[in-house]
């Protein structure tokens, strides 16, 4: 297996790279398999991860973030008044958008504003915020009614819904509906005419682009394109993409499925590393709504029954690509944590033990638990699988509904009786990007409404931390909350954390200095 | 001629329409979400009741279907949910690939089938019969993507002979148009194969036991003269039936095929929007696909007339 | 007789059929035709006359039947061990055939220019403008109208003595030797027949051509056939000139029949007890027309075909009616009405007195029903394969409300009247012969006890030995249950023997209505004379044994 | 006058006479051991179909597991006995289903004219959607459970089955024997019972051995396109959709259970023609 440091070839090749100039009248192109097609373009309206990476392709953030989760200056620099009353964003100089018209705090404005009626945590910033405004072309305001920790963090952020600026004209589009044109002021150009809904997209490299000095640092730093084109292509098969990175019809696969590793690393072409250190981490969700689920002692049962190690050996096999941990803000981020652990300690026979000592004391009459199962999505297939055969083993009657990931996602959304189209139990997966703090982070909320992320916990004492959480003055402050926050979802069995996995890119030898990056970046690359 | 087409037109009309009603009630009354898919999962309740009200989901479905059908009536098929891109320019794009892909294995077919059948037929009961009937009861029997992931393993993997997987429309150039699409309509052409070899062969051994051949072999006309010019015209017709009947067995074929080699054809864009539950491309794909069948065996209808002169239609 | 050499010999010929158990079909027959001759095989069916003319001709389907023993020589050559090659050479150019259904024989989709040119391409050198004269020239031989508009027509574009004559023209394009014609005529019309007999009688004179005549036609014999050889059975019974076999045949087979044949010459008229009519009609009309839905919507007219006109005629117990004409003449659409198989368009059909013509559906026609009756042309077709005799027979009965021991006891009594053991009741139809058949459909039509019987036909796809004992069973029946019978025929001799009165009609309308003595020896319309004049054989009288020289 | 043929031959004296061919045999034998092994499943499998082993993921063949195991370390050749039994049962389900409704459809359709048209029409659209794309619809939109699958692959034969039974009706009502009964007084209900349904039952079993076979195929396409039924019940489909992740490293994955499919779509083919051949002569090589 080639895995390697990512930094350290990429300085070597650099090197490499400046000697090896390519000829002028050569274009190069990039070709990618994505790990899923592209089908919706907005990117202040999807919470897709594909989507994402075509934001950050045309789109930039004001603040960018880099490698140690640290907002940085990108399309502004920014000043904080000491009452972290008062942020001052300057744009910084040369900025257009790709229809050639400059970048504008106005512009800015309008593109926060609907932003934030969109993304999550934006919206709980903005019931801190006064006022959003620009006092000149270049300078926006953003005025607090009282202080609001990570507001610098949610501009940079990458995840779920970076803050993309787009023109006036275009952030003016209602929420709901997506925008017309994709005109951004980022590296590429979005080309409108070669653009196949699920199938293929293309970007070009955007000549009039000027990077920052710093060097490049996830989406913060430089932003230096190298190739002319980018193409994303879909392929519905793996075994077509790994046939055709073989082949050289594409240079990069961005998510290779695990298991199939070993049929690349025989080939002398191709290399595979890890592009996107954050991971991903495997949730099974209770329903907290409907019997069994709504009884604590049968979901801690279940915590106890279900096993990280065996769900992702199925679904992962190759214990280089995943982690356990107890963390549910992902097993590397500063918030991480080994608090609950005591869910994971031991070996799986002794946690089944008390996993059926449990279920044998609770009030559990053996109604069936329905469990989701997506067909069409293989990182979720095999988690139901193995979850339904550890909980039968404990006692509880399972049935395992297979549907396809699109009706899954919309079933999940109610919570009437699993008669009349209900659920009990299903497994998802988030970036860590998504969960990396309690403000982020979906599954912790507790406030049981309607309108929350499916589930639907209530916990009183969850919702006093989460709120704490959002004006804690210092680090160690945030991470105690956290830690609390982390210690209640075990507890009070919020879900199951069933471990972290990695994505594993796939790129053809003839790539120079592959970004790495919360998602795949195309800047910085050569070929 | 022209009033049976007409009026052929006219019988077409309930057909689609009973499509119309199918599809979208079908398509209305199964869970699913189209505003989850465009939100993407993480997305909370409340944004999806946004975007379900700006697209119209929220309306009674009586109306959307007025509105889907008034639309249509007037060329409007609509945009799609999750691209926001008009479905007929969705389509376009993925036409070229299928209908390439269509018309190669029909190729293919007519040239591999017909001789065999007719060989076949000729030879009722002999060796070449035998292996012929053969290879269309396996052609039945192997599912396409098998046959598809043999021929990969054989001649794209192994041999290298062939490209795994892509499309190159005609126009980057003849020899990458064959070269990519030549494995996917072989696959495509399999059951198809089958199929007009079958037909062939039974509907030549009924023609040849008519007293016309009998008279052309009395006149001592030569076997070749006739097989092909006496009796495969009048065999003819079943046989272009069963090409067009044949049409909805190509799309299931499709579908499976574009997925195997990776072809960005219609029948993957049928699946993601399924999937999707993008509900006006779904239902112009159906709608189109069934149009195109019907008009298909209506033109079909029509070449009958070509083959036998006796048809004259009133 | 000749002293030259035959064209054709065949000696000690034997074919059998291939597969696990072979049956012999032809058990060695030999014959010779010599130039200028015309040699009549004559059979019922299954003698094995027309595998005789496909071993000759080297058509025998393969994998089906093979000659097993004996020669079939052709001007000396033998064309059981000829290779494929030469007999394909040889066929189209020194011999050639024409078969029995010139609807069928003629490639449909092909125009009859390029099946004519066909033929010059194969086994000439002639070039193309030399070809299309010689066809015209063929064409205009065979006495077509127009060659050139033939030459490009398709066969569907003609009418069946047309086709046929085609199929002349083809056969002696390229004056063959031998001239095989198999039943050529038996699909035609009386009229057509008689002007194909004398254009091959003709040709074969101008032409000093041989020709094997197939036909189950006695009739026919009389007017084309030199010699005669009867065959039986896959074996051949008799053989001689024609005046000697049919004059003085010395097999029992021969005698028998020549016997059936029907005699032209009416039957003396049967007494008629006090008229007491059973089924009328009164100015009946059947109009087809057909009107699509665009036509409706264009207010256009559609198609009208006027079936019948105006037809009217009076049945009484007892008599049989018979109406005569040729395809197309409407006289099967006249007894379909009749049974409201099909609906009159116009005019009264009184059963029994009351008209049953604007009556809808099953049970207001039930009494009509059970009082008129029909036996159908073909027997293969007009009995349920999947139904035991038994069950068939009493269907009706079973409709009416008769229990049904009761109505099996009926059903095998009246089996025994028809001829039938029975214990018939409890086989199946393909058990049965033609003949057999056609005597079931007798009793299931009885078992009504009906007033009237339509009989369509009813011995037309008979042998004419079967075909005689059938007749006599429906007249005895009719003499016994005292019966209406209407008799729908093409077939003049038929209706001579068992019409008390006759109808001629011609495209829907009555030509000639009146007792059958007059109508047949009297005949008053022209057409009715010509449908007689040509009557194959007329001037041979079957019963006497010798020729006739005025018409009866 | 006697009876010129012998007493009808009795079925078991008919196929001694007429013994069927060597393949029809073969065809025969290897469909009854696919339905035996669907019958004793529990038996012949070495493990539970659905026995997970994290440890043994994508082992390859031996002693313990004759066709290796898959990416979730089952048994495949477990599974692919029991998949024998969702592949039958899928394939009789829409063949019964699709006569039992197609069959009074086309009986109706073929007799009364007026209720032909628009009966006919309603299929003609039903035939235009192409199979596929309704049963991935209908699979998709739902529940994708067994009844589920097999509805909506049945759909699209419906009208194949309508069109042959009217069909067939057409040709035999317009026979004199029918003919003949309506002169006998006979009513239509009566009529379509006993005259023009016994003509449609030979090519209907032919007919129903081809949808069998097809149902089993469409099934497997439907998995592989991931509409199918659920991991859970393995089905020859959803192995093969599994396994072609793996074909590259493993193609026995796919090949295995193709082979069997196909074994057995192949025997039914082969019987359908058998069939249709001593039912129905005249359907002789029709497809």
């Amino acid at each position: 297996m080639k895995l390697f440091n990512i930094k350290a070839l990429g300085a070597a090749a650099l090197l490499a790279s400046s000697v090896a100039a390519l000829p002028a009248w050569a274009e190069t192109t990039l070709t990618a398999v994505m790990q899923a097609p592209l089908r919706s373009l907005d990117p202040h309206l999807s919470t897709a991860q594909i989507v994402r990476t075509h934001g950050f392709m045309v789109f930039e953030t004001l603040l960018g973030m880099d490698d140690q989760y640290q907002p940085q200056p990108q399309m502004a620099d920014y000043t904080v008044s000491d009452d972290m009353l008062t942020y001052t964003l300057t744009l910084r100089d040369g900025l257009m958008w790709h229809d050639g018209t400059p970048v504008t705090a106005e512009d800015c404005v309008a593109s926060l504003n609907r932003w934030s009626q969109q993304d999550g945590s934006a919206k709980t910033m903005m019931k801190y915020v006064d006022s959003i405004e620009a006092t000149s072309d270049k300078e926006l305001v953003i005025h607090m009614k009282s202080p609001f920790g990570p507001v610098l963090e949610l501009l940079a952020k990458p995840s779920p819904i970076p803050a993309f600026m787009m023109p006036k004209r275009l952030a003016e589009t209602p929420i709901g509906t997506q925008i017309p044109e994709v005109i951004g002021s980022g590296p590429f150009k979005f080309v409108a005419d070669e653009y196949r809904p699920g199938d293929q997209a293309v970007y070009v490299k955007n000549e009039d682009y000027i990077p920052r000095d710093e060097p490049a640092s996830w989406t913060a730093g430089a932003k230096v394109v190298n190739v002319d084109k980018v193409v994303w292509q879909a392929m519905p098969d793996m075994q077509t993409s790994i046939n055709a990175i073989q082949s050289g019809d594409v240079d990069l696969i961005e998510q290779v499925t695990i298991d199939l590793l070993p049929l690349l690393a025989m080939n002398e072409e191709v290399e595979t590393g890890i592009l996107n250190p954050l991971g991903a981490q495997v949730t099974g969700r209770f329903n907290h709504r409907l019997p069994p689920f709504d009884d604590p002692q049968v979901r801690k049962a279940v915590m106890y029954a279900l096993d990280q190690e065996t769900i992702m050996q199925t679904a992962i096999g190759n214990p280089d690509y995943f982690q356990l941990c107890a963390s549910i803000y992902g097993c590397e981020v500063p918030l991480a944590s080994d608090v609950g652990a005591e869910y994971l300690e031991g070996t799986a026979e002794e946690r089944m033990a008390k996993a059926k000592e449990i279920l044998a004391a609770s009030d559990y009459d053996g109604t069936p638990v329905l469990m989701m199962q997506p067909t069409d999505l293989t990182v979720l297939t095999t988690q139901p699988i193995v979850a339904a055969e550890r909980m039968r083993e404990a006692g509880f009657t399972v049935e395992v509904a297979s549907m396809d990931w699109s009706t899954l996602q919309s079933r999940k959304n109610g919570w009437q009786p699993v008669s009349e189209g209900g659920w009990n139990f299903f497994f998802t997966y988030w970036g860590v990007a998504g969960i990396w703090n309690p403000l982020v982070h979906s599954l912790i909320n507790g406030s049981g409404e309607d309108n929350t992320w499916a589930g639907w916990p209530v916990n009183a004492r969850m919702e006093e931390l989460r709120a704490a959480y959002l004006t804690a003055g210092t680090a160690e402050e945030q991470k105690q909350i956290a830690e609390e926050i982390q210690q209640i979802a075990w507890d009070d069995s919020f879900y199951f954390n069933a471990g972290e996995f990695k994505s594993v890119a796939a790129w053809r030898t003839e790539l120079h200095d592959i970004q790495s990056g919360p998602i795949t970046l195309f800047w910085g690359v050569s070929k | 001629m022209l009033t049976y087409f007409l009026r052929r037109l006219l019988m077409a009309i309930p057909v689609m329409f009973f499509v119309a009603v199918f599809v979208f009630l079908l398509l209305r009354l199964t869970p699913g979400d189209p505003a989850q898919a465009i939100a993407g999962d993480q997305a909370s309740l409340d944004q999806l009741e946004q975007i379900r009200e700006t697209l119209g989901l929220n309306e009674p479905l009586s109306v959307q279907f007025l509105t889907w059908i008034g639309n249509m009536a007037q060329g409007d098929f609509g945009r799609s949910l999750i691209s926001d891109r008009p479905v007929l320019e969705m389509i376009g794009q993925r036409l070229g690939p299928t209908v390439a892909l269509a018309l190669v294995a029909m190729g293919l077919t007519l040239i591999i089938a017909l001789p065999m059948g007719v060989l076949a037929a000729w030879r009722h009961g002999g060796m070449t019969d035998r292996l012929v009937m053969a290879v269309s009861v396996i052609g039945f029997s192997v599912p396409i993507f098998v046959i598809g992931y043999i021929l990969i393993g054989i001649f794209a993997v192994n041999l290298r002979w062939f490209p795994v997987q892509g499309y190159k429309a005609l126009a980057d150039g003849l020899w990458p148009f064959v070269h990519r699409i030549f494995l996917p309509g072989l696959a495509l052409a399999s059951i198809y194969i089958a199929l007009i070899s079958r037909m062939t062969r039974a509907s030549m051994l009924e023609v040849l036991r008519e007293d016309y051949v009998r008279t052309a072999r009395a006149k001592g006309l030569p076997e070749s003269l006739v097989l092909f010019r006496h009796a495969l015209r009048n065999a003819a017709i079943p046989i272009l039936t069963v090409v067009g009947t044949g049409f909805a067995m190509m799309i299931s074929g499709v579908v499976v095929t574009e997925t195997v080699f990776n072809i960005p054809g219609l029948g993957r864009l049928v699946v993601d929007a399924v999937l999707a539950r993008d509900y006006p491309l779904i239902q112009a794909i159906i709608l189109l696909t069934a149009g195109t069948y019907v008009l298909i065996n209506l033109l079909i209808d029509l070449s009958y007339a070509l083959t036998d002169p006796r048809i004259r239609y009133q | 007789m000749t002293a030259t050499p035959p064209v054709l010999s065949v000696r000690d010929l034997k074919v059998s059929t291939m597969g696990r158990r072979p049956a012999e079909i032809l058990k060695g027959i030999s014959f010779d035709i010599h130039p200028g001759e015309t040699l009549c095989l004559v059979g019922e069916s299954g003698s094995g006359k027309s595998v005789t003319s496909l071993v000759t001709m080297d058509l025998l389907p393969r994998g089906e039947l093979e000659v097993t023993s004996g020669t079939a020589a052709l001007n000396g050559e033998d064309i059981v061990t000829a290779s494929p090659a030469r007999t394909k050479a040889l066929r189209g150019a020194e011999m050639a055939m024409i078969f029995q259904e010139p609807m069928t024989a003629l490639n449909p989709v092909l125009p009859i220019g390029l099946q004519m040119d066909e033929i010059y391409k194969a086994h000439t050198r002639m070039r193309p403008a030399e070809r299309k004269t010689a066809a015209l020239e063929a064409f205009e031989a065979v006495s077509l109208p127009d060659p050139p508009r033939i030459y490009d027509s398709f066969p569907h574009q003609l009418s069946g003595g047309q086709r046929q004559r085609v199929m002349i023209a083809m056969a002696l394009a390229l004056k063959p030797k031998l001239l095989i014609a198999d039943e050529p005529t038996t699909a035609l019309d009386v009229t057509t027949q008689k002007q194909i007999l004398e254009l091959i009688r003709k040709l074969q004179e101008e032409m000093n051509t041989a020709v094997l005549f197939i036909t189950h036609d006695m009739g026919v014999v009389v007017d084309i056939a030199d010699r005669v050889c009867v065959m039986r059975h896959g074996e051949v019974v008799e053989t001689g000139a024609v005046d000697q076999v049919l004059g003085a045949p010395r097999e029992d087979y021969t005698r028998a029949l020549l016997a059936a044949v029907p005699s032209l010459t009416p039957r003396p008229a049967r007494a008629q007890q006090a008229p007491e009519p059973v089924l009328e009609l009164e100015a009946v009309n059947k109009v087809f027309a057909f009107r699509p839905f665009l036509d409706k919507l264009l207010r256009r007219p559609g198609h009208r075909v006027q079936a019948v006109s105006d037809v009217s005629f009076r049945l009484d117990r007892g008599r049989t009616l018979g109406i005569v004409g040729e395809s197309g003449s409407g006289k099967s659409t006249v007894a379909r009405c009749v049974l409201r198989l099909e609906d009159p368009t116009s005019g009264a059909i009184l059963v029994n007195g009351h008209d049953i013509a604007p009556l809808e559906g099953q049970t207001a026609l039930e009494p009509a029903r059970r009082a008129v009756q029909m036996i159908f042309q073909d027997p293969n077709r007009s009995l349920n394969p999947r139904l035991t005799t038994g069950d068939s027979l009493i269907e009706g009965a079973l409709n009416a409300g008769e229990p049904r021991a009761e109505a099996l006891q009926r059903a095998g009594e009246l089996l025994e009247v028809v001829g039938l053991p029975r214990d018939a009741l409890a086989r199946y139809p393909h058990q049965f012969s033609g003949g057999q058949r056609q005597r079931i459909a007798i009793a299931r039509a009885l078992m009504m006890s009906p007033d009237v019987i339509v009989a369509d036909e009813a011995v037309s796809a008979l042998d004419v030995s079967v075909q005689a004992q059938v007749l006599e069973l429906l007249a005895e029946v009719q003499a016994k249950r005292n019966l209406a019978v209407l008799f729908i025929t093409h077939d003049l001799r038929v209706a001579a023997q068992i019409c008390d009165d006759v109808m001629v009609m011609r495209r829907g309308e009555v030509v000639e209505f009146g007792p059958a003595g007059q109508v047949l020896a009297h005949p008053q319309h022209a057409y009715t004379r010509a449908l007689l004049e040509a009557a194959p054989g007329r001037d041979w009288d079957f019963a006497a044994g010798r020729r006739v020289t005025e018409p009866a | 006058m006697s009876l010129t043929t012998s007493a009808p031959a009795s079925p078991r004296k008919r196929l001694l006479e007429n013994p069927p061919h060597w393949t029809t045999v073969l065809a025969l034998i290897v469909l009854l051991a696919i339905i035996a092994m669907a019958l004793f499943a529990p038996q012949l499998a070495h493990f539970e179909p659905t026995k997970l082993n994290a440890m043994m993921r994508l082992k390859p063949a031996d002693e313990t597991y004759w066709m290796g195991t898959d990416s979730f370390g089952r048994d495949l050749y477990s599974r692919v006995v029991y998949g024998a039994r969702v592949s039958l049962l899928v394939g009789a389900g829409v063949a019964v289903g699709a006569i039992v409704i197609g069959l009074p459809l086309g009986l109706l359709a073929g007799w009364f004219r007026g209720l032909d048209a628009v009966l006919m029409r309603a299929m003609d659209g039903l035939m235009a959607i192409p199979g596929i794309l309704l049963a991935i619809a209908i699979v998709a939109l739902t529940k994708a459970g067994l009844t589920t699958v097999i509805i909506a692959i049945m759909l699209p034969e419906i009208p194949q089955v309508v069109r042959l039974v009217r069909a067939r009706v057409l040709a035999t009502r317009s026979e004199t024997f029918v003919e003949a009964a309506v002169l006998l007084g006979t009513r239509p209900m009566r009529i379509i019972w006993r005259h023009l349904l016994p003509s449609t039952i030979a090519p209907l079993i032919v007919q129903g051995t081809y949808i069998y076979a097809s149902a089993i195929l469409t099934e497997a396409a439907l998995s592989f396109l991931g509409v199918g039924i659920g991991t859970e019940t393995p089905t020859w489909g959803n192995i093969m959709a599994e396994g072609r992740l793996y074909f590259a490293m493993n193609p026995w994955l796919v090949y295995w259970p193709a082979i069997v499919l196909s074994l057995c779509i192949l025997s039914i083919n082969l019987l359908g023609d058998a069939l249709r051949d001593r039912l129905d002569p005249k359907m002789k090589g029709r497809s």
